[in-house]
């Protein structure tokens, strides 16, 4: 039982780390969508297939280094679909095509989340997505989708696309019992939020250190360090129960979907929090949108909703009777 | 104690009720802030026009010269009746306007009083600082008297309805010398002045909610002083006695017909399998104790208003009411996006009665930070209504 | 609307604090119950009945006059079934039984709450009672009861006793309709909290100023003091919402019920958390049963099941449909 | 990042878990404190008596020479089959003996080592005084060197099983010159020495889980020094190290299966109106989050194991994982509280495997304060993991 990275998942880290720093560092402005280029060019970087195998130009990895990947992708709030695309190709291998997957990993395609109600789906950062994953109670399922045909809303987070109507038909359906495309997403949306809370945690401690007031730095009183502590706290929780998720799906171990769910609930916990304190800590500037601490709130309110939300977790871990 | 009402306040209750309910306007308040600043100064005009501006401000300055009970019964009233809030005009009749009754001269008090009244204009604040926050007397905006004007160089940040604003509660350093508390004066600047700049902040609801200010050798008259020069500390802790007080009554009293319209909400909205929200007990709780909460705030506020009645200089106590309103606040607008569940992704999402949930909870954020942080208010009561040491 | 006391008032709550300092000051070895002497004496000065009219030995005052009242009972923890034996003379006086009341107003009978179950009934603080009083979703109904039959039960708090067994014969039973005795009760139940949460306030205070370490009175600390500043706030709100419920009550205003039930939802929190805070400042010696603190944590733990739960009383407040 | 356990580790496992099923106690753990340490004491015995006392000890003191990941698959085994929990050995197995293997002279080792593992010596701390709780620093029970004793003279509090203990790990002044944190001195007190009285003070669970001890001239073989005199801080922290990183693992697991208890009995009791408390959503929802946290628990522990197979000195984190389960545990004392219902009353009230639920709920409200308050790690997490800056 090891939850800390050995020395090759450290220089995974840090190369994802350094190509964002120098890329896509994170803006208080939100950035556009990612386009098709930038998108094959994580393709390329192996972003969309670290779990898949080999053959089918994955990285023959596990879904636990796949969590270091997505915690450097929330730390700096890259955009686009990321986490649905990731999956998409799974459900696709696992209904056996292959083609699909094949052009998802290699970064060709965009997979946007998309949920059913009354008036048709809602596309969730889909606007360069040729696909739609939905996840239910019981199945995955890929369909094709034509944003061009959909009508785009304004979203509480504006670097995310937000597009409503009607789907095209279904591509493909697997069953959860099957592949776990629920839990998948969950541990890939937890490390994304756990990212989130430790660059929340970063600001907050760095501003502390400097920001001034009544002559000393916010730091030395406790109503600043102690908010620190506790974000503190919370992301370590949920990095550590994440990384125990991410290996619990890869050894198929009984509890792993039990694991997946808690990891969210920990990392939502921790992504929510802490991008509040984070905001608290910084006072005015926080709010603004001269200051990247806001998008963590509203991205976090995204990921909120994005495969499952917190009740409905809770449900997943004590069903009603 | 006593619940019963005067036969005065029953009257007044009866009469706001009934213009009311015929005056209050059928269009929602615009979400861009100059309409909204537009809205709030025709309502405000109207209101004065029909002798309900200024309930409890003295009748010769244009006031009804009625008590503070009377006062949140308007609010009351005006809340139950959907009527638009005091918006662009809050500065002016909660801030400024009772400061200026307080200690204005005669002069000052006949000319800016009515205009306040009458919406003809427009107050904003010049507080903060960006290196002066929590610690507001570290201010640095100078303003160095020359002749029989104040020369004031420096910047604001902070400002509400800056860009629509004829004036501003201004506190400039005019002394750097002793204590960092004396030294400040509060003076009525005119916004309209030669040297200011203003630009927009955007807060995270993607709104210009606020303005910094840039002064640039502004010349404001010396007489524009108000409370006397190197005074302006106990000017403006005067000032931040009555904001805590009871000039969130207003707004405090719409959080409850919020929690009331999410209940309805929840009624209203099935979730994915059919089921109202409402038939949660979890989620049926979580409303029922935030309809308690606001109702202990109504009574938290009165407790407020009582001891004004005792003794008419607000105390430290309305750092309790701001403390407990604005993380009830957040967690009300962190309850709405539960309730509107997918709706919470988007930002012009409307509920009931039109309201902007995702952007009211978004700006909640702000709501434990402007006016003194939730840090700064425990610091207070710590303070000054517990007596404990100094951190 | 005035929520705070008039000069009347006020001398009252001095005549109680002054009582209780000299005869019943709060310990922190738990007291005995109080014994029929003391009961007498206790209908002597008023308590019972303070609300009654005139003619049946009572105060001809109002509710609200009692929370004052049973605001310094609760703040030095005086022992045995006040809130019940209050209660139960009013509903005797709607049911009819003028002797009954007139006896319990006097302090000669002490009833005590009672809660049915599948085992018969738990009587909670009736070891001299002659009566129990349960109040159910409709009505309050008044049982004679022979403590010597039940079964004694060790209460969590040791002040507080517990007996368990068969109930006698109805007494009377009072429509909620007709006399609301539960908003009754519980106003009287929050007046008793918010006594609490003011004195654990005080007690926290008054530490924080002497008790140093690291050579600074912990009070300086901002861990402690901002603990102080949320309990006085707590202790504010659930005082004044008592006030405006017992008002209400009173006047009879439509919204009675549901001020009385906030004012539980309020003062039940200022009474459990400030508890719990008092210990957390007061450190070591807080959880022992060397000082009074523990004491006011397990009461408010006997207050939170005395009239209803927190969450029955939730459901009051917004009846599930 | 590697969830498979090795083959050692699996047989370990298996192992354990066979033992345990055939060898755990019918009877369960006695309320009353001397009853338990009997209690306590018997079970270790039978455990070093069948090889599996003092998992991660060091062979040569008759340890079984194994990984902290064997010590915390027994945890989790033995806790799993409800075996009892080290109770009035934790001192010595969890605080004192690691400590004496780190710093102790081999003649120490070989003395005490034995003794603690086969529980033939129970031990007891001796850190806090009335004056030097959070500043534990600021001690002042003294100790003189008198030729080769030191006589030591003071009072020290909140000392578990003192009347039952052999031993004690004393902390004393030796030196009062200079910074307070120098001149301390780590010591092995025998608690049968003249000069020593004892006093159990009651706790709010009615239980003497504590005592106060006082010093008069009490002679104390100066050999008995650890780690050198006057460096007994950096022994002391070593030793606080060990308790927040792992020494608590047994207790966590113990409250995740009382998590599952808790659901259990929801699903047994009815409300007043026969519905089972699961079927409440509230209440189920609550249960499911202290179900989440407490598996969240233990990814966290794990990682604490984790970073102690890389550098094996337990550092700031172990605040982390105390800070985060000390308020969980109160959490789920009290929500057990609304499960019981009615029994929450009854002190004596017993639940699922004879869980004393009230007891545990009144003990709870101890654990955000012993052993360090919750001030305190958030003090050590801020200042010595973030690096912020001393208040």
């Amino acid at each position: 039982m090891d939850l800390l990275p050995n020395d090759d998942e450290m220089a995974l880290t840090d190369v994802v780390r350094r190509y964002l720093s120098d890329r896509a560092p994170v803006t208080a402005a939100p950035p556009a969508p990612p386009t098709p280029e930038m998108w094959k060019e994580w393709g390329e970087l192996g972003w969309f297939g670290l779990a898949a195998p080999l053959e089918f130009g994955g990285g023959g990895q596990g879904i636990a280094q796949e969590t270091l990947v997505f915690r450097e992708l929330g730390r700096v709030l890259l955009g686009g679909p990321l986490v649905a695309t990731v999956v998409a190709a799974q459900v696709a291998l696992a209904a056996g095509d292959q083609q699909l997957a094949v052009s998802i990993i290699a970064g060709e395609r965009q997979v946007a989340f998309a949920h059913s109600g009354p008036s048709g789906i809602t596309l969730i950062d889909g606007a360069c997505a040729s696909h739609c994953l939905e996840i239910g109670d019981h199945a995955a399922v890929l369909r094709s989708v034509d944003v061009a045909e959909l009508v785009e809303r304004p979203c509480a987070d504006l670097s995310v696309t937000l597009h409503v109507g009607s789907p095209g038909p279904t591509v493909c359906e697997v069953a959860l019992d099957h592949y776990d495309a629920r839990s998948h997403a969950l541990v890939l949306v937890s490390a994304a939020l756990v990212g989130m809370a430790e660059a929340t945690l970063e600001q907050s401690s760095s501003y502390a250190k400097v920001r001034e007031q009544y002559g000393k730095p916010i730091g030395a009183y406790q109503a600043v360090s102690h908010r620190c502590a506790d974000m503190a706290t919370r992301a370590d929780l949920a990095a550590m129960q994440t990384s125990l998720a991410g290996l619990s799906l890869d050894a198929r171990t009984p509890d792993a979907a039990m694991q997946a769910v808690t990891a969210y609930l920990a990392a939502l916990d921790a992504g929510v929090a802490n991008a509040a304190d984070n905001i608290q800590n910084h006072g005015g500037i926080g709010f603004t949108i001269e200051h990247p601490a806001y998008r963590y709130a509203t991205r976090a309110s995204v990921l909120s909703r994005l495969v499952v939300t917190k009740r409905a977790a809770l449900d997943l871990l004590l069903p009603p009777v | 104690m006593d619940l019963m009402p005067t036969a005065s306040e029953e009257a007044f209750r009866s009469a706001a009720r009934a213009w009311l309910a015929v005056n209050v306007p059928d269009q929602p308040r615009p979400t861009e802030v100059s309409a909204a600043a537009a809205y709030d100064v025709a309502w405000q005009r109207k209101l004065f026009d029909h002798g309900w501006a200024g309930v409890s401000w003295p009748k010769e300055h244009g006031g009804l010269g009625l008590s503070l009970t009377e006062q949140v019964v308007w609010f009351e009233e005006s809340t139950r009746a959907r009527a638009p809030q005091p918006g662009a005009n809050f500065i002016g009749l909660s801030h400024a306007g009772p400061t200026l009754i307080a200690l204005a001269s005669e002069e000052q008090k006949a000319h800016h009083l009515p205009r306040i009244l009458r919406a003809d204009s427009i107050w904003c604040q010049g507080f903060s600082e960006p290196n002066a926050g929590s610690d507001l007397a570290g201010l640095r905006t100078r303003a160095v008297v020359d002749g029989n004007e104040l020369v004031v160089t420096g910047q604001k940040v902070w400002t509400s309805f800056a860009v629509h604003a004829q004036y501003q509660e201004l506190l400039v350093r005019t002394s750097s010398e002793g204590d960092k508390h004396r030294g400040i004066s509060w003076v009525i600047g005119d916004m309209r002045l030669p040297g200011i700049e203003i630009r927009p902040i955007v807060t995270m609801d993607q709104m210009a909610h606020f303005c910094e200010v840039f002064y640039n050798d502004v010349r404001i008259p010396i007489e524009n002083v108000v409370g006397g020069l190197n005074n302006g500390w106990a000017v403006a802790l005067a000032n931040l006695g009555f904001e805590r007080a009871t000039a969130l009554t207003a707004a405090q009293i719409e959080l409850a017909q919020q929690v009331e319209d999410l209940i309805m909400l929840a009624r209203e909205t099935t979730d994915a399998s059919g089921r109202a929200l409402i038939e949660d007990d979890d989620i049926r709780r979580c409303l029922a104790q935030c309809r308690a909460d606001v109702m202990a705030l109504r009574a938290m506020t009165y407790g407020i208003v009582s001891r004004l009645a005792r003794v008419p200089i607000p105390g430290p106590e309305g750092s309790m009411v701001r403390l407990y309103f604005t993380q009830l606040v957040q967690r009300v607008q962190r309850l709405a996006m539960d309730v509107i569940a997918d709706g919470a992704l988007d930002l012009d999402f409307k509920g009931t009665e039109g309201r902007d949930w995702v952007r009211n909870f978004l700006l909640s954020f702000k709501d434990t930070i402007s006016g003194g942080t939730k840090d700064i208010q425990r610091n207070i009561i710590a303070g000054r209504i517990l007596g404990l040491p100094r951190s």
